[in-house]
């Protein structure tokens, strides 16, 4: 089935400081939203910025149909992003979307989700989807440390969550790969869903590929459109560079030359 | 009425508005947004004589009011756009351009061969001036004579309306456009992009993969206009103009400095809309300023 | 310790921190800001074998992060400059090079002849790329025998340190380069401004009283970047990079790319403290980065 | 006396809308005020306008010295005047400052201010310097229409106030030189100061010559820098081009080739 895009200005109707890098923008469109599906992303036009010529790309966070609503998580990286985090309520943003492929509905039912930073964001809509599809994934969700830990109780309703913490004050002490449910001889996971910072996507390629698990990641090369005209955002696969944007952002490992 | 249409070498574009070629895909992916068959043309990615994968990621570096590329011409040859993509988009109620490119004179007239078969096809835009490709493409549009040879070899294979499009990154562009007009051009397209480098501070390391890219976007639009505007006091074919065009004011200016019809290029990026846009925003300008023909417009800067 | 000094041609600089021609005046105008002897060195406006009154108003437009000026190298000339202005600045804290302009090759000369015998100017900047007077100017630094000659003659009597500033409006920077180099100078400077328009769509003018000027500003930064990498790659001698610098990342992204030292440009017309704030944030830089020693940075591109 | 420029962040203390066009801002100093006059500006750096490369220059209007407030009055023209119209009270604005020569102080009783739209601005400062040189200056301003006249009891305050609106909608119908008091054979000013658009200027020093009266008027050439480094503002004078920044903006007609 094809989603129409879409360009449209959406209302903020909440921004939420989450720590002194992330936040939550809650915007409304002005018509019922499109059909939408966990792993795309839309593209945000960042007003009043000098510094930021193109768009900026996030996940799909949240849905709300019946409030017509998205939400996105959103980490601060430069002035793009730090101009997004002093949005006010009722201030308009044009958004394009939605975009991009989806994690795949598994036909398995020990699923696990791995996420890194704001590399989260998309599995918290992944989770509820599962959820509504009655699988019950774990959740194991990385943070810079404590003040970062955030969200908690709303994967907590869709999942077992484990979480870990660079400087150990909260969860197992490390990085994500290295946490403890991960460490088994045997891993009792049959899909493992993806997504964080590359470094971390290819400790945990590696470790589902030892395992012999089937493992989605969802990757965040830079973009220019967004929506399949630029050919920027590619990356080698097993039928060539594909756009990440259109073909992606959620891979399967087997397709990508990363192992 | 407001007349709208121009007639650029005997084909007659509804408006003067065109979409730049590797920034409007093959028209295909902007249908969500509206119809294509508002626009006067579109030139399509670029087509070369067999499937190129392109440079490494990472293709794309944003700069002040500009993004470097270094996309490499990635496209799956023309057997493959003449077997599946052109069936696609021939019906498009617009004009559709191939923008042709190639490594070595040979290439490029295979391609231009091939497309002249295509009847939907009214016109082929030469892309001597591509600057991501190791050979050929910006080396062909950078020195007098070779422009003129390959110009010259393409012209003798192709019948109908040749246009080529030009580099900016030389010392002068109305040597390059007189050495392509005389080597048979219908039609100049200028500009492509200008060369760039970005680096990251941080990681100390070059941003693209292949270290340089091409320059788009604003930052780049006052030189576009002042090569517009001196070639098009230097050739009597008609010019098309592009370079950093977001609006319809920036199309008009280019209308003004000379060019018969604009490309719209990186702004597709930003607002998938701007294209159409600009076909308003010139209908407004025509009609606030009371001018009945869009053709009233072209070349007519006031330089007393 | 942090050292930020560098030599370049056998001159000390304390930093590698530099204003461009045309945008600090002499640098006394900056006094009220801060202490010019706290930079590396000055470049101060163009200095022409007499009174030139410059191009007529309007001599600016403002561009997408840039800007386009066409003051035309207005100067009271080399006697003024001799009699009057160097006794005002000659006791700055830091070196002051004089940008030496000419129509000819003979006012070239004897400008330099005149400046010679400034003790304290230990370096002229030859300016053979101001894209914005009618004869010699960017004609000189665009042709490489044109270059080549001009530097060499400008050689012969000029026994300080010989700097020549390039014009980025070329097909091939490093040929220009090696011509200059191989003229006789001790350092090049890039890039100067690229030739461009600017239109009024309202008007239906341009908005410079010359039509085309030369266009400044973070825009051109990536083309500026590109040609010193390149020009770094392509000669023995020092390169002083400069083109959109308007903060101390992009003055380290120039020294990556080879530059041994900056200018600061149109920077100075937005912030007039631009300059020593980027001294200051050249030092953060190497400080949170553990580098001991700017010079470690220059040309240290990583590009493997 | 040399007066030293600065550059500093100054506070908006109000951005009073005078109607859709005007509007008035008040800018607040960390310090006490330096020494300014009738005449001289300010250049503005406008935050988060991508389309707005450099300051903004704006005559004094106004100076509080005890409060260290400036006021600028400003017409919206483009992206740069339109984000400083919605700037709100605490925000910071940067500010170079003071620049620019300054008007005469004259030596005669009998003055004539002239201004024309945004051209008002340097005029109220003059008037209350005039006042506290016991000069009561004859005022005649000229607005568009009706709703765009504003501060005339902030005028007559310091001199008679005459005004002229291009519809006729309030005081005399027409442009600015074509007011009853500027149409008798001998006028009775000794000095006239003048600030507008261009061809009411020249209208103006034409007017002015004819009856042999001094007059300055305030340029507004378009500038890069402000304060005399780039030569972008320059206006050819009896000692050829200089700088309308340093050398102006104020000019004796005398010294410009305009009659
Ligand atoms: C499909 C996709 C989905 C994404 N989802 C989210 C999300 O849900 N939440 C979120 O916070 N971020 C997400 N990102 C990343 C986000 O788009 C960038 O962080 C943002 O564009 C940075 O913009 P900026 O102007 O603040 O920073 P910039 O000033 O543009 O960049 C700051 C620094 O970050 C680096 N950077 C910027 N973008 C990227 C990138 N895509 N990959 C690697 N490095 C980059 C730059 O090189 C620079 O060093 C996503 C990216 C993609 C492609
Ligand atoms: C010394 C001086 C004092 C000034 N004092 C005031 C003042 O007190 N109040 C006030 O409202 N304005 C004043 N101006 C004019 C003001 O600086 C401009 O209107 C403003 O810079 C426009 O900025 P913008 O970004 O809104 O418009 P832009 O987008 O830059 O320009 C919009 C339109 O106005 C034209 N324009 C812009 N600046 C000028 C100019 N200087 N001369 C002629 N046309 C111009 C442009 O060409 C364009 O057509 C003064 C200018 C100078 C030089
Ligand atoms: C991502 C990207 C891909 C491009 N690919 C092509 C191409 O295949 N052929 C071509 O002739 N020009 C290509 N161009 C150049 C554009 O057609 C255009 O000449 C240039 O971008 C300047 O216009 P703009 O500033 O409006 O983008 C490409 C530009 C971009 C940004
Ligand atoms: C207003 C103005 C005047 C200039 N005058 C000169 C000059 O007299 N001599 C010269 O060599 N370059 C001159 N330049 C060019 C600058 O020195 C510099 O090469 C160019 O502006 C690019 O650097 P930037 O982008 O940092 O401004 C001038 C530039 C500007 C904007
Ligand atoms: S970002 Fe343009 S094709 Fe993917
Ligand atoms: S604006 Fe720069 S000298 Fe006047």
């Amino acid at each position: 089935m094809e989603i129409k895009k879409t360009v449209q200005d959406l209302t903020v109707a909440r921004n939420i400081s989450l720590n002194n890098r992330h936040f939550l923008l809650d915007l409304i469109a002005p018509e019922p939203l499109p059909l939408m599906l966990p792993g795309q992303f839309v593209q945000v036009l960042v007003n009043d910025s000098p510094t930021t010529f193109l768009r900026r790309p996030f996940s799909i966070h949240q849905v709300d149909y019946p409030r017509k609503s998205i939400r996105l998580l959103v980490q601060i990286k430069g002035d793009g992003t730090r101009h997004l985090s002093s949005l006010r309520e009722g201030e308009a943003l044009n958004v394009l979307y939605p975009l991009g492929n989806s994690f795949s509905l598994p036909s398995v039912k020990n699923v696990l989700l791995i996420g890194g930073g704001c590399g989260v964001a998309p599995l918290l809509f992944l989770a509820q989807f599962l959820n509504q599809n009655r699988i019950r994934p774990t959740i194991l969700v990385g943070f810079r440390t404590k003040e970062e830990v955030s969200e908690i109780e709303a994967y907590s309703a869709f999942g077992d969550v484990f979480i870990t913490t660079d400087d150990g004050t909260e969860g197992e002490h490390g990085l994500v790969p290295d946490h403890s449910i991960l460490q088994k001889e045997r891993l009792p996971f049959e899909k493992i869903y993806c997504c964080g910072p590359d470094a971390m996507m290819k400790a945990v390629a590696r470790l589902a590929a030892l395992h012999k698990i089937d493992c989605e990641v969802s990757l965040e090369n830079t973009m220019a459109c967004g929506f399949g005209v630029c050919l920027c955002c590619v990356t080698p696969t097993d039928r060539g560079n594909e756009r990440v944007c259109v073909e992606g952002p959620v891979f399967n490992i087997k397709r990508l030359d990363w192992i | 009425m407001t007349n709208l249409s121009v007639n650029i070498a005997g084909i007659t574009f509804k408006n003067p508005v065109t979409t730049a070629s590797g920034t409007f895909g093959y028209g295909e992916e902007f249908r969500d947004f509206f119809d294509p068959g508002k626009l006067g043309g579109i030139f399509v990615k670029a087509v070369t004589g067999s499937n190129r994968e392109g440079n490494a990621y990472p293709r794309m570096a944003e700069t002040a009011s500009g993004m470097l590329n270094s996309v490499g011409l990635q496209n799956k040859g023309v057997d493959h756009f003449v077997r599946e993509i052109y069936p696609r988009i021939k019906d498009f109620d617009t004009h559709i351009i191939v923008n042709v490119s190639g490594s070595t004179i040979e290439e490029y007239v295979r391609v231009a061969e091939q497309i002249n078969e295509l009847q939907n096809i009214p016109a082929i835009e030469l892309n001597i001036s591509c600057p991501n490709v190791k050979q050929g493409g910006m080396a062909f549009g950078t020195i007098p004579e070779m422009s003129e040879e390959v110009t010259r070899a393409v012209r003798n294979v192709y019948k109908k309306v040749l246009m080529v499009k030009l580099s900016p990154n030389v010392t002068s562009i109305t040597e390059i456009a007189k050495a392509v007009t005389d080597g048979g051009a219908d039609v100049l397209t200028l500009i492509n992009t200008l060369l760039g480098m970005a680096i990251d501070a941080e990681r100390q390391r070059p941003i693209l993969s292949t270290i340089t890219g091409g320059l788009s976007g604003p930052a780049i639009k006052p030189i576009a206009l002042r090569m517009v505007w001196q070639v098009h006091k230097a050739v009597k074919i008609p010019v098309i103009g592009l370079g950093g065009i977001m609006n319809a004011t920036d199309a008009i200016e280019f209308l003004l400095a000379g060019a018969s019809a604009i490309q719209v290029g990186t702004a597709n990026f930003i607002d998938p809309m701007a294209s159409v846009n600009i076909v308003e925003g010139l209908k407004a300008y025509l009609q606030k300023n009371h001018i009945a023909d869009v053709n009233d417009l072209i070349g007519a800067l006031k330089t007393d």
